[in-house]
């Protein structure tokens, strides 16, 4: 049983998969000799050869519409975009192409591929560096969008995402890769894409989180009798565990780092208030970052949402 | 030590066949008189599909269409260069690709008429759904192409995109790419003068799209696009070369597009008369025809065959495509994913 | 007073704005000698030469840069995408720089630009020619995001766009080019961005809606006492609007051909249930497209909010 | 007929000022004593700076920081060729260009300290924040360029870029419009060899990154990168160039990234060290001062002083940077628009 934080974990999970499958190639920039900026590739170029862990040109369209082709040859191509910040050159060939190629090949053809990329403030880094844009991706039917929040879960989150017939945006909050270590089983395990975990159980209010703020989350919860769910898949969210749970509390509070409008905070609101709202005994609370252009570091602790501004926003709902 | 020239770069030009029907005979690509035959019937066959897919538009039958008239020899010369194995990547207008290389003539007329059940690729038919999206069809031959190369398939993967599409960046990256890992794929591009409005000189202020080949490492070559014997034996050299290792190539067919840029465009807003009726005289078909008669492979009669005998496959095609039941609404459903989400089965069931 | 289809009242708003500044300058794909492939832009060339109205290269990510670069230097550059399919390579300098440009300038470039495309679905057009994805750039924090309604709030919103010191997505719905005339007067008028516009005044329920479905809404709601809310701008959203009306009716339909999951719809819920939930007497629905693949010509109109799934939207909130 | 060849190309390399601080006299730009001095003293102080950059990273005062070490030269060598109306559009490893440029230093260290507040660019400087989505510059340049022949104002647009930039789209989109609409750009690539950890070969197949511009219908020319007088020569012939209308030219700084990518690297992880001892050699404020002392210019006092003056300036920016209060968090409310929307209003105030 091995204790490791979400780097290594993740590591393995590409080790494992690439040992079980040759048809699963990773590919980006830097993650082959340098095994990626921030290592989750480490040592997979010296065991598997520059054909399968390839490091490419600076074109982060190229690179996705090249996974494209892959995936269409039959290969599970492992993309790695260096930072989410980076990932809106390739925007145009997830969403035109590896979203429709199902569709428009009437199955003939799949965009099974995964992006994986770092996302999230909270380390301090420059510009472009911090993004947390994940609700634009979970806006385009075809795209499933997935963020882990431990190792343990990154494992058998990515598993499934590179064994899902469907394009996967694996977003990988950097501000967890070190913070945390776990044990892993020592047999392979997955966790199913498109499910929730209660993360916690509680009866007052249901507060849900994912990636690095369910930490915070979790931490905010401290002395109320809370549930808090770790959504896991973004897109295709598990609507099922949401309502139940919003059902039983009566009361919600959604936490995450990306601006307040049009993040998926509004969507898993609007499904509550849509499927849900006889049951709610208080208004759907966000808690959330600032719809302003992201700070630099000296200001990031002020615009990311607070355990303070959590436990404010549980105390609101509960004043209900 | 100064001013020194560190590399040079000399951009070809393949002529064959010309106007009048004279060929190069140093250059003729050795074809049976079946294959040349073939080559001409596709060439007809093709311009008559074209022929009839605006016909059918103008009656409302099907959608926006773009023709590609004046194309023939780029589309037909390049794709009978490719084995059935090879992968193909096609732009929207390579109507006459998809029929040379065995697309069902009635799917496309399905497809035309906004019907995505068209555009189901047929099992052993390594083509792709056509791309709109400009450009953006050549990354993906560049992965199938790395596919190809970590699988050790000796395929070839040719790629179609005009003019207006080498100015995306899609273009740059993909070439780019396949010169760096030396992929087995042609790119072929279409330069039929114009972008819709834009003309080939405000597209790009290179004098050939040829030479463009040499900023990614690897050679570019401008054919004849006219010239169905040019174009083939450009195209089969490169998915030689590919394929025995020798990497990438450009090859730009210099053809041009006689008819609007698609139906609901209106060509003569901005293109000179007189440039359309020039190129009118290039026709690929009759210079090809003119050779085929020096070499006593034609005649009326057999003109008169072939155009019955395209003309009846079409009918048949568009028979079979209208005799085809609309699809059911719930169909929009089936592909989205590979499985329902509990979102889309809610959507479903209340639908 | 001229009685115009929006096309041309969109092509008086250029015009005059150009006569009016010299700084504004029209780039895009066929915008010059063409006149635009819907023919906004005619005329344009012939009055202010190529130097003003550009044909430019196929290349949406140069169109946008460049515009961020003519934006800086002190022009107003008025960018057509051909249709907002085409939009996802623009993407990048959108989102990158022409939102952040004044950020990370503080103040000393702007990315004051227009984005003009075609949207929407409804004229049985070609695969990715009836995007409407108007959702992920209301997400974009620095980006403006209107939606005409009509040819005269067509003219106000596109001169207020064009002076408006921000980058504005103006999105112009195909299905409204030439399907409604409208007088227009003669002196000239803008319309605010940032506001909202009640097209019906109305009691029982708030039905809020922009471009062409505004349309279908206004004919859905015969025969009931509902308030018709036409958004306008989409990003920033009027608010306080939308709240006023929510709490007087206490019952809330939003109406979006975009599909549901994240779509502005969702938004828009979340803010009523996060600021007018006490004041609700039902839930929140949303009529919008599906969560699939839009659809080719042969099942849009299945695709599509329809009169009768408009008004059975609005019956369900009147049961409550 | 047959296979012609259509057009070629050669593609030049400048040199001008070799290691051992030899030059080719026909070549050496005219600079007064003065300007040599200034060239030289600027080429220190940039090192200088640079320096203290990443001791400051190192004690933790700023965040992430690319080191701009071995590209002086280039740096230097190209914004000196400008004018102060000239346009500057940066990539993120310009310390140089801006400090030539007149950038207050203690701005770039407050901006590498986390704080926006550092890239208020100053009224009457016409230079770009720093651009870090690599490439995404260019464009901006080549629209810059266009308002400016639009406008009719006789200015150049200097953007600058790596080798790996040439990879991006944005590159391509970019350099193809400057060529089509004929525009005073100046691309400046500094080709440093690799690409974080991706090597020159592995960014593209060319044997040149200058010959990328004749994909674009202008001129690119490779110069020696750590060679500043040929830098000078080559921008400010490309310059004129710009201004007198003769369109686009790049330039490809053929230098090397001395440091690891950024504070944040390990350079040693992927990058042999003989490839960098070798490169060391080539140090190009070495071979300017051998040059200088040739001249007359240059002595042991004279590097002290030098030396002394930059250091005192070095001291004076980073006291100046960390006396500045930390930024109002209400700050971040501020330049997201012009003016605060509703909801950035309400958000403020419950702030
Ligand atoms: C990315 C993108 N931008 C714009 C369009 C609209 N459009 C369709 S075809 C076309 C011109 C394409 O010209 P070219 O590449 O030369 O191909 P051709 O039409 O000549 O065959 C344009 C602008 C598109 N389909 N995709
Ligand atoms: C679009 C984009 N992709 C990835 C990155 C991460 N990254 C920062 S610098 C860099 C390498 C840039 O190489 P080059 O263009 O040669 O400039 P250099 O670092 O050598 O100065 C990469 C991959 C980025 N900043 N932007
Ligand atoms: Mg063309
Ligand atoms: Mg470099």
């Amino acid at each position: 049983m091995a204790t490791v934080n979400m780097v290594q974990a993740l590591n393995l999970a590409l080790r494992e998969e690439m040992d079980r499958d040759k048809d699963v190639v990773v590919l980006g920039e830097d993650v082959g000799k340098d095994g990626g900026v921030f290592r989750v590739t480490d040592g997979l170029f010296a065991r598997f050869g520059p054909e399968r862990v390839i490091d490419t040109p600076l074109a982060e369209t190229g690179i996705v519409g090249a996974a494209v082709g892959m995936a269409a040859y039959g290969l599970k191509p492992v993309v790695e975009i260096q930072f989410m910040g980076f990932i809106y050159a390739a925007i145009d060939q997830l969403f035109s192409h590896a979203a429709r190629i199902r569709a428009r090949s009437r199955g003939r053809f799949t965009g099974s591929l995964v992006i994986r990329t770092p996302y999230g403030s909270g380390i301090k880094a420059l510009e472009h560096h911090s993004e947390s844009t994940e609700a634009l991706f979970c806006q385009m039917p075809g795209v499933k969008v997935v963020v882990p929040s431990s190792p343990r879960i990154a494992k058998g989150l990515l598993l499934s995402a590179i064994r899902d017939p469907d394009p996967v945006l694996f977003l990988e909050p950097t501000r967890l890769y070190r913070l945390i270590k776990e044990d892993l089983p020592d047999a392979e395990y997955t966790i199913p894409l498109g499910k929730a975990r209660i993360a916690r159980e509680g009866k007052d209010v249901t507060v849900i989180a994912w990636g690095s703020m369910l930490h915070r989350t979790l931490q905010a919860v401290e002395g109320f009798d809370a549930e808090v769910i770790d959504l896991m898949t973004l897109n295709p969210f598990d609507e099922e565990a949401v309502l139940q749970s919003a059902k039983k509390t009566g009361r919600v509070v959604v936490v995450h780092e990306a601006p307040a409008t049009c993040g998926l905070g509004a969507e898993i609101s609007a499904t509550i208030a849509e499927h849900a709202m006889l049951h709610l005994k208080a208004p759907i609370v966000r808690v959330t970052g600032y719809d302003v252009v992201l700070p630099l570091p000296k200001l990031e602790d002020y615009y990311l949402p607070s355990i303070e501004k959590i436990r404010k926003g549980i105390e609101t709902v509960l004043k209900y | 030590m100064p001013e020194s020239v560190i590399e040079s770069f000399h951009v070809k030009r393949l002529d064959i066949l010309d106007e009048h029907g004279k060929v190069d005979e140093s250059l003729v690509p050795t074809l049976s008189d079946d294959e040349l035959k073939k080559m001409y019937e596709l060439l007809v066959l093709s311009r008559i599909f074209d022929q009839r897919a605006l016909n059918l538009q103008r009656e409302g039958r099907i959608g926006t269409f773009p023709s590609m008239m004046g194309q023939e020899a780029s589309q037909i010369g390049s794709a009978l260069a490719a084995e059935k194995s090879d992968w193909i990547f096609p732009s929207f207008r390579e109507s006459g690709v998809y029929i040379t290389m065995g697309f069902p003539m009635h799917s496309l007329v399905q497809y035309w008429s906004g019907d995505e059940r068209g555009m189901k690729i047929p099992e052993g038919l390594n083509i792709f759904p056509l791309c709109i999206p400009v450009g953006t069809q050549i990354p993906h031959a560049v992965g199938a192409a790395m596919a190809a190369k970590y699988r050790k398939d000796r395929v070839a993967v040719l790629v179609y995109f005009g003019d207006g599409g080498t100015s995306r960046g899609d273009f740059h990256e993909g070439l780019n790419m396949a010169g760096v890992f030396k992929l087995p794929v042609v790119f072929l591009c279409q330069n039929n003068q114009w972008a819709i409005s834009v003309p080939r000189e405000q597209q790009t202020a290179s004098r050939t799209i040829a030479q463009k080949a040499y900023a990614y490492g690897f050679d570019g070559i401008q054919v004849d696009g006219n010239d169905v014997l040019a174009v083939f034996k450009a195209t089969k050299d490169a998915v030689r070369k590919a394929k025995d290792g020798g990497g990438p190539t450009l090859i730009e067919c210099f053809t041009y597009r006689i008819a609007d840029h698609t139906t609901s465009d209106d060509a003569s807003r901005y293109r000179p008369k007189e440039e359309l009726e020039m190129w009118k005289a290039k026709d690929p078909l009759l210079r090809m025809r003119l050779f085929m008669k020096k070499k006593n492979l034609w005649s009326e009669a057999y003109q008169k065959e072939v155009e019955a005998r395209s003309t009846a496959a079409v009918d048949e095609a568009g028979k079979k495509a209208e005799a085809i039941a609309p699809p059911d609404p719930k169909d929009m459903f089936t592909y989205t994913y590979a499985s329902l989400t509990q979102r889309l089965t809610r959507e479903l069931r209340d639908f």
